[in-house]
């Protein structure tokens, strides 16, 4: 599995901010992998995903240290365009994402490849193709000013991947949906999962990241405190010292141990914390 | 002194559709109530018709015995302050001391009891290492306790906080209870819309679900968790704790981690 | 429309079959804006009442006809009747063949003649215009503009335009809502009402153009960036010669009309 | 627009979406504005306020669409396009004069606006009108006793339309100062003339890393 996106001890800087946002970043994203970034408001954890589009030297401008590698290319190497079709972008506000210039849900999804002059027929098809995977397709000849919250960010995320893009990052999806809706968002994700597309997001719902990423990576006060498996990151200690968010089966493990029964393996979805529950209670 | 709501009906301006039918509820002064539900159920509607915001087509709604009928918005707002899910509707003064002073200095209250509320509100919200950011520098979430102290300062006797927990992380909800003690202390009411199950159990003894225009329960938060028909009918999952002391068969009724963990050892 | 014709269309150039709304929009543009041109520059009531006219005969032949009277009566009664009360009054008195008796005075022929010029003048220019943009959609005209050439940023700013008008009014409705619900009095006498300019007017300002920083990093996430050739779903049949001819022949017609009515009339 | 020069950088995204929401702003100021004081209009904030952060090309672009969501609603305001175009290359030009950092140095510029917006659009509908008055406050309250106390008819309704725009152009620079005092610094220095409309300077050199 390649590397598509490297941090090579990379600091940034908004401008007119007297601190730096992230200081000294270091890590490798492989391709076809599930990213889930965690950490608290204003740590970073925006900033890194920024820096992996290209956003923060080009349109925040301030101070770039160090490089952000894209499939082995510096970034400010790439073209603008070139970077929205390489990398696609799922923002936190849903009702930001509607362009307004659009009557139909039909054709903000394809507003994208009208852009990149993609042929109308192939546009159609690849339309059809998405809204049925996003479960928009009853939605075609609505309005999008007139959509809900949670459909809103369904017909935002057709739209970019409909620029078939191989890597997508996603900013905090689901802070501003209710429960429902968000497992519709990560159901999306997980199907981006199957296609062999690389997803990095930045998530509160730390629950729902447990169940569907590979990889965590923490981000507290501008740097990384931990990355790897999730089920190593949640257990380290030094997420709980910075006030990181972590499922609540891991803190359940975490006082069962300190009630003096431990489990034997560290739970990361509740399906396998009753599973082990249950066999802890035959076994007594 | 409470606010009493008796079988409230309302449609919007121009459409016949309702968006709440026949509703009544009575909100005790020191109270804690959420409101729980799908979206569409009419939660915000019946709150906003709770302050004031709009009125309702059919039935009353009193706040400590005034009647709101012939009562603007306005005033009705010293008693019930609300809480908006978006912070940017409400910040136009690029301080943030400003921002909370306007409404205490537009009702003319004297230098020192805006100070003393301003200060109290700062220092219970936690803003204070933000005080000279400007408002829209400082982050979103962060920026949404600068409108719960512009309520605090105004000391409402009933606060409406909608969906508080969108957004937050662990500082943001630390410091959500300590607001929320605060109010507790000061003897207020606090009524909330959220869907954030575990801090729902969390911090209110009362629940009411509503589901398609009208309320289908209401009571303590301990029976009203573990009604599993009432919690299907309003689409709404019980907290995490509960869904795992149900499946492996507990019989007490658990409301949070340390319960759980008690029950099982 | 089912879902499967729907999709169907856009294989097609659209149409509506009506022989006026599907007539190509630049063509329709050139030919309506050749006529508004000669009603102002002639300003006298034969060409205006002979525009008007023109303008009525197309209107009944499309289905925007209703609108298009109503919306001419309309303005017919505010714009005009206002003026030519004032013009009258001016000119009371003044020398030259009598017309008819106003409250004792002379209102001189010259007077009245004035007042019908200006009003067939404005009714005139408003007839034929309300006959372009009741029946052509700004999108199909913002597509053709941009098949001769002009750049998609601009469609992109007329439309967003339209659709931003609507949205920011909504805006302010959220904004008036909570800033009552915190205290600010909105209704009520004049002076209240100039109060809650600044605590209204200033959340829409700047919360919106904040919020532009979101729709900016949105829109580039769709390649709006990109300088390459467009293509589009929507698409309008190219202009077809006859309907080229009527345009060049309207340009004809107003350039020597004009000249025809400054010398005559 | 498109025409500029490619070494000059294509009007970026961020003002082209700016323009379409000045323009609903200038909407909104009037029904707000109008609607309450009778007197100031407001519509000509949107217009000035992206003249002043963008530049008068931008400026230019809003009073053009501005005046052609009026021309919808009422086709003779076709002839008032230059006016509105002029307010927003004036505000460009005067912004980088830094005029917007002051309070009073963007009041002390109202003449200017109050001659493009009162004299020269009381000419052009002087002469639309064929030399004559019209129905509105300037010329009933002001105009109509100047002529009859002698003054050509030109010139009374002249000084009848340019004091009362002063008044909503005074009223309007000031709303306009508000609002850019308003915004935040990191959002402003994204626009183009942005560096013209911030006061404080930062330097780049003691950021900590």
């Amino acid at each position: 599995m390649g590397v598509c996106i490297e941090f090579q001890d990379v600091s940034y800087a908004y401008p007119l901010t007297r601190k730096a946002a992230v200081r000294h970043l270091n890590c490798q994203l492989e391709t076809g992998k599930c990213y889930g970034v965690i950490g608290p408001n204003a740590g970073g954890k925006t900033t890194f995903c920024n820096l992996m589009r290209g956003l923060c030297p080009n349109f925040y401008g301030g101070i770039l240290k160090g490089n952000v590698l894209v499939n082995g290319k510096n970034l400010l190497e790439w073209e603008e365009e070139e970077l929205s079709v390489q990398i696609g972008y799922v923002f936190q506000d849903p009702f930001a994402q509607v362009s307004g210039i659009k009557e139909t849900v039909f054709e903000e999804i394809g507003m994208g490849m009208e852009n990149l002059g993609v042929e109308a027929e192939e546009m159609i098809k690849r339309i059809v193709e998405i809204a049925k995977m996003v479960h928009v397709d009853t939605l075609l000849q609505k309005n999008p000013l007139a959509l809900s919250g949670g459909q809103c960010q369904r017909v935002a995320f057709a739209s970019i991947l409909a620029l078939n893009s191989d890597i997508i990052v996603i900013d905090e999806p689901t802070s501003q949906l209710d429960p429902e809706a968000s497992n519709d968002v990560f159901e999306i994700i997980d199907l981006l999962k199957k296609q062999g597309k690389t997803v990095i997001i930045a998530e509160h719902k730390v629950d729902l990241l447990a169940e569907y990423c590979d990889e965590i990576i923490a981000i507290a006060d501008g740097s990384i405190i931990a990355q790897g498996s999730a089920r190593e990151v949640f257990a380290d200690p030094v997420l709980r010292e910075k006030g990181v968010r972590i499922p609540q089966v891991v803190s359940l493990a975490l006082e069962m141990e300190e009630a003096g029964t431990p489990f034997c393996r560290m739970p990361i979805t509740m399906e396998e914390t009753i599973r082990m529950l249950k066999e802890k209670k035959e076994g007594k | 002194m409470a606010i009493e709501v008796k079988n409230i009906t309302f449609s919007y301006p121009n459409s016949q559709v309702t968006a709440v039918e026949n509703v009544s509820m009575t909100i005790e002064k020191g109270e804690r109530v959420a409101i729980i539900g799908q979206n569409g159920a009419g939660k915000s509607t019946t709150v906003k018709i709770m302050n004031n915001i709009y009125k309702p087509t059919k039935g009353t709604v009193t706040v400590d015995g005034i009647n709101t009928k012939n009562k603007t918005t306005a005033q009705i707002a010293p008693h019930v302050g609300y809480v908006f899910q978006n912070p940017n509707d409400q910040i136009f003064n690029d301080d943030v001391t400003k921002e909370i002073d306007y409404v205490l200095r537009y009702w003319k209250l004297s230098e020192e009891e805006i100070k003393r509320r301003r200060e109290e509100a700062i220092d219970v919200t936690g803003i204070r290492p933000y005080l000279e950011m400007h408002p829209f520098d400082i982050p979103l979430p962060i920026r949404k306790f600068l409108t719960i102290a512009v309520v605090v300062a105004v000391s409402p006797d009933y606060v409406i906080l909608d969906e508080p927990t969108a957004g937050q992380d662990l500082w943001g909800c630390a410091q959500l209870r300590t607001v929320m003690d605060y109010l507790q202390s000061k003897g207020k009411a606090v009524l909330t819309i959220s869907h954030d199950m575990e801090y729902v159990a969390e911090n209110f003894d009362r629940i009411i679900v509503m589901a398609h225009k009208n309320i289908i329960a209401d009571g303590k938060t301990k029976e009203i968790l573990y009604r599993p028909d009432i919690l299907k009918e309003a689409h709404v999952k019980p907290p995490l704790s509960a869904q795992i002391a149900q499946a492996i068969g507990i019989r007490t009724k658990v409301l949070n981690l340390k319960e759980l963990t008690a029950a099982i050892s | 429309m089912t879902d499967r014709e729907f999709i169907e269309s856009f294989r097609h150039y659209q149409k509506k079959g009506n022989w006026w709304c599907d007539f190509h929009p630049i063509a329709k543009l050139v030919f309506c804006l050749a006529f508004g041109f000669m009603s102002l520059i002639v300003f006298k009531w034969q060409a205006g009442l002979a525009i008007f006219i023109l303008a009525g005969i197309i209107a009944i032949f499309t289905p925007a006809r209703k609108t298009y009277f109503i919306t001419l009566g309309v303005m017919f009664v505010v714009g005009c009747l206002f003026t030519v009360v004032v013009r009258l009054y001016v000119h009371m008195g003044d020398p030259g063949p009598v017309a008819f008796y106003l409250f004792g005075k002379a209102v001189p022929k010259a007077a009245v003649i004035s007042c019908l010029d200006l009003i067939f003048m404005i009714e005139g220019f408003l007839g034929i215009f309300m006959t372009f943009f009741l029946t052509t959609e700004m999108r199909d005209l913002c597509y053709s503009f941009e098949q001769i050439g002009m750049s998609p940023s601009a469609t992109f700013m007329v439309l967003s335009t339209f659709s931003g008008i609507a949205s920011i009014k909504e805006k302010l409705n959220s904004v008036r809502e909570s800033q009552r619900a915190r205290g600010i009095e909105t209704e009520g006498s004049l002076i209240v009402k100039i109060k809650s300019v600044l605590p209204v007017l200033f959340p829409v300002i700047i919360s919106s153009m904040t919020g532009v920083e979101d729709r900016t990093l949105a829109m580039d996430a769709r390649a709006f960036a990109a300088n390459g050739k467009h293509t589009a779903l929507r698409k309008v049949a190219p202009a077809k010669p006859v309907e080229k001819l009527i345009a060049v022949l309207a340009l004809i017609i107003c350039v020597a009309g004009s000249i025809a009515g400054r010398i005559y009339l | 627009m498109n025409g500029k020069k490619r070494k000059k950088k294509k009007m970026d995204n961020m003002t082209k979406l700016l323009i379409p929401l000045a323009v609903a702003i200038n909407m909104l100021a009037y029904n707000v504005l109008y609607s309450t004081t009778m007197v100031i209009l407001g519509d000509s904030i949107g217009t000035i306020l992206v003249g002043a952060v963008c530049g008068p090309g931008p400026g230019a672009v809003v009073g053009i669409l501005s005046n052609l969501v009026n021309v919808i609603k009422n086709p003779v305001m076709i002839v008032m396009l230059p006016l509105n175009v002029a307010f927003g290359v004036v505000s460009g030009y005067l912004s980088r004069k830094k005029i917007f950092i002051r309070l009073w140095k963007a009041v002390l510029c109202t003449p200017i606006y109050g001659f493009i917006g009162g004299w020269l659009s009381g000419s052009i509908i002087f002469l639309a009108m064929g030399g004559d008055f019209w129905g509105n406050m300037a010329s009933v309250f002001v105009g109509i006793p100047l002529f009859n106390a002698g003054v050509p008819k030109y010139f009374a309704m002249a000084v009848g339309q340019l004091l009362f725009d002063c008044i909503d152009k005074a009223a309007c620079l000031i709303l306009v100062y508000l609002i850019i005092r308003s915004l935040p610094d990191r959002f402003l220095i994204k626009l183009p003339y942005g560096k013209y409309v911030t006061s404080k300077q930062y330097d780049e050199s003691e950021v900590e890393f």
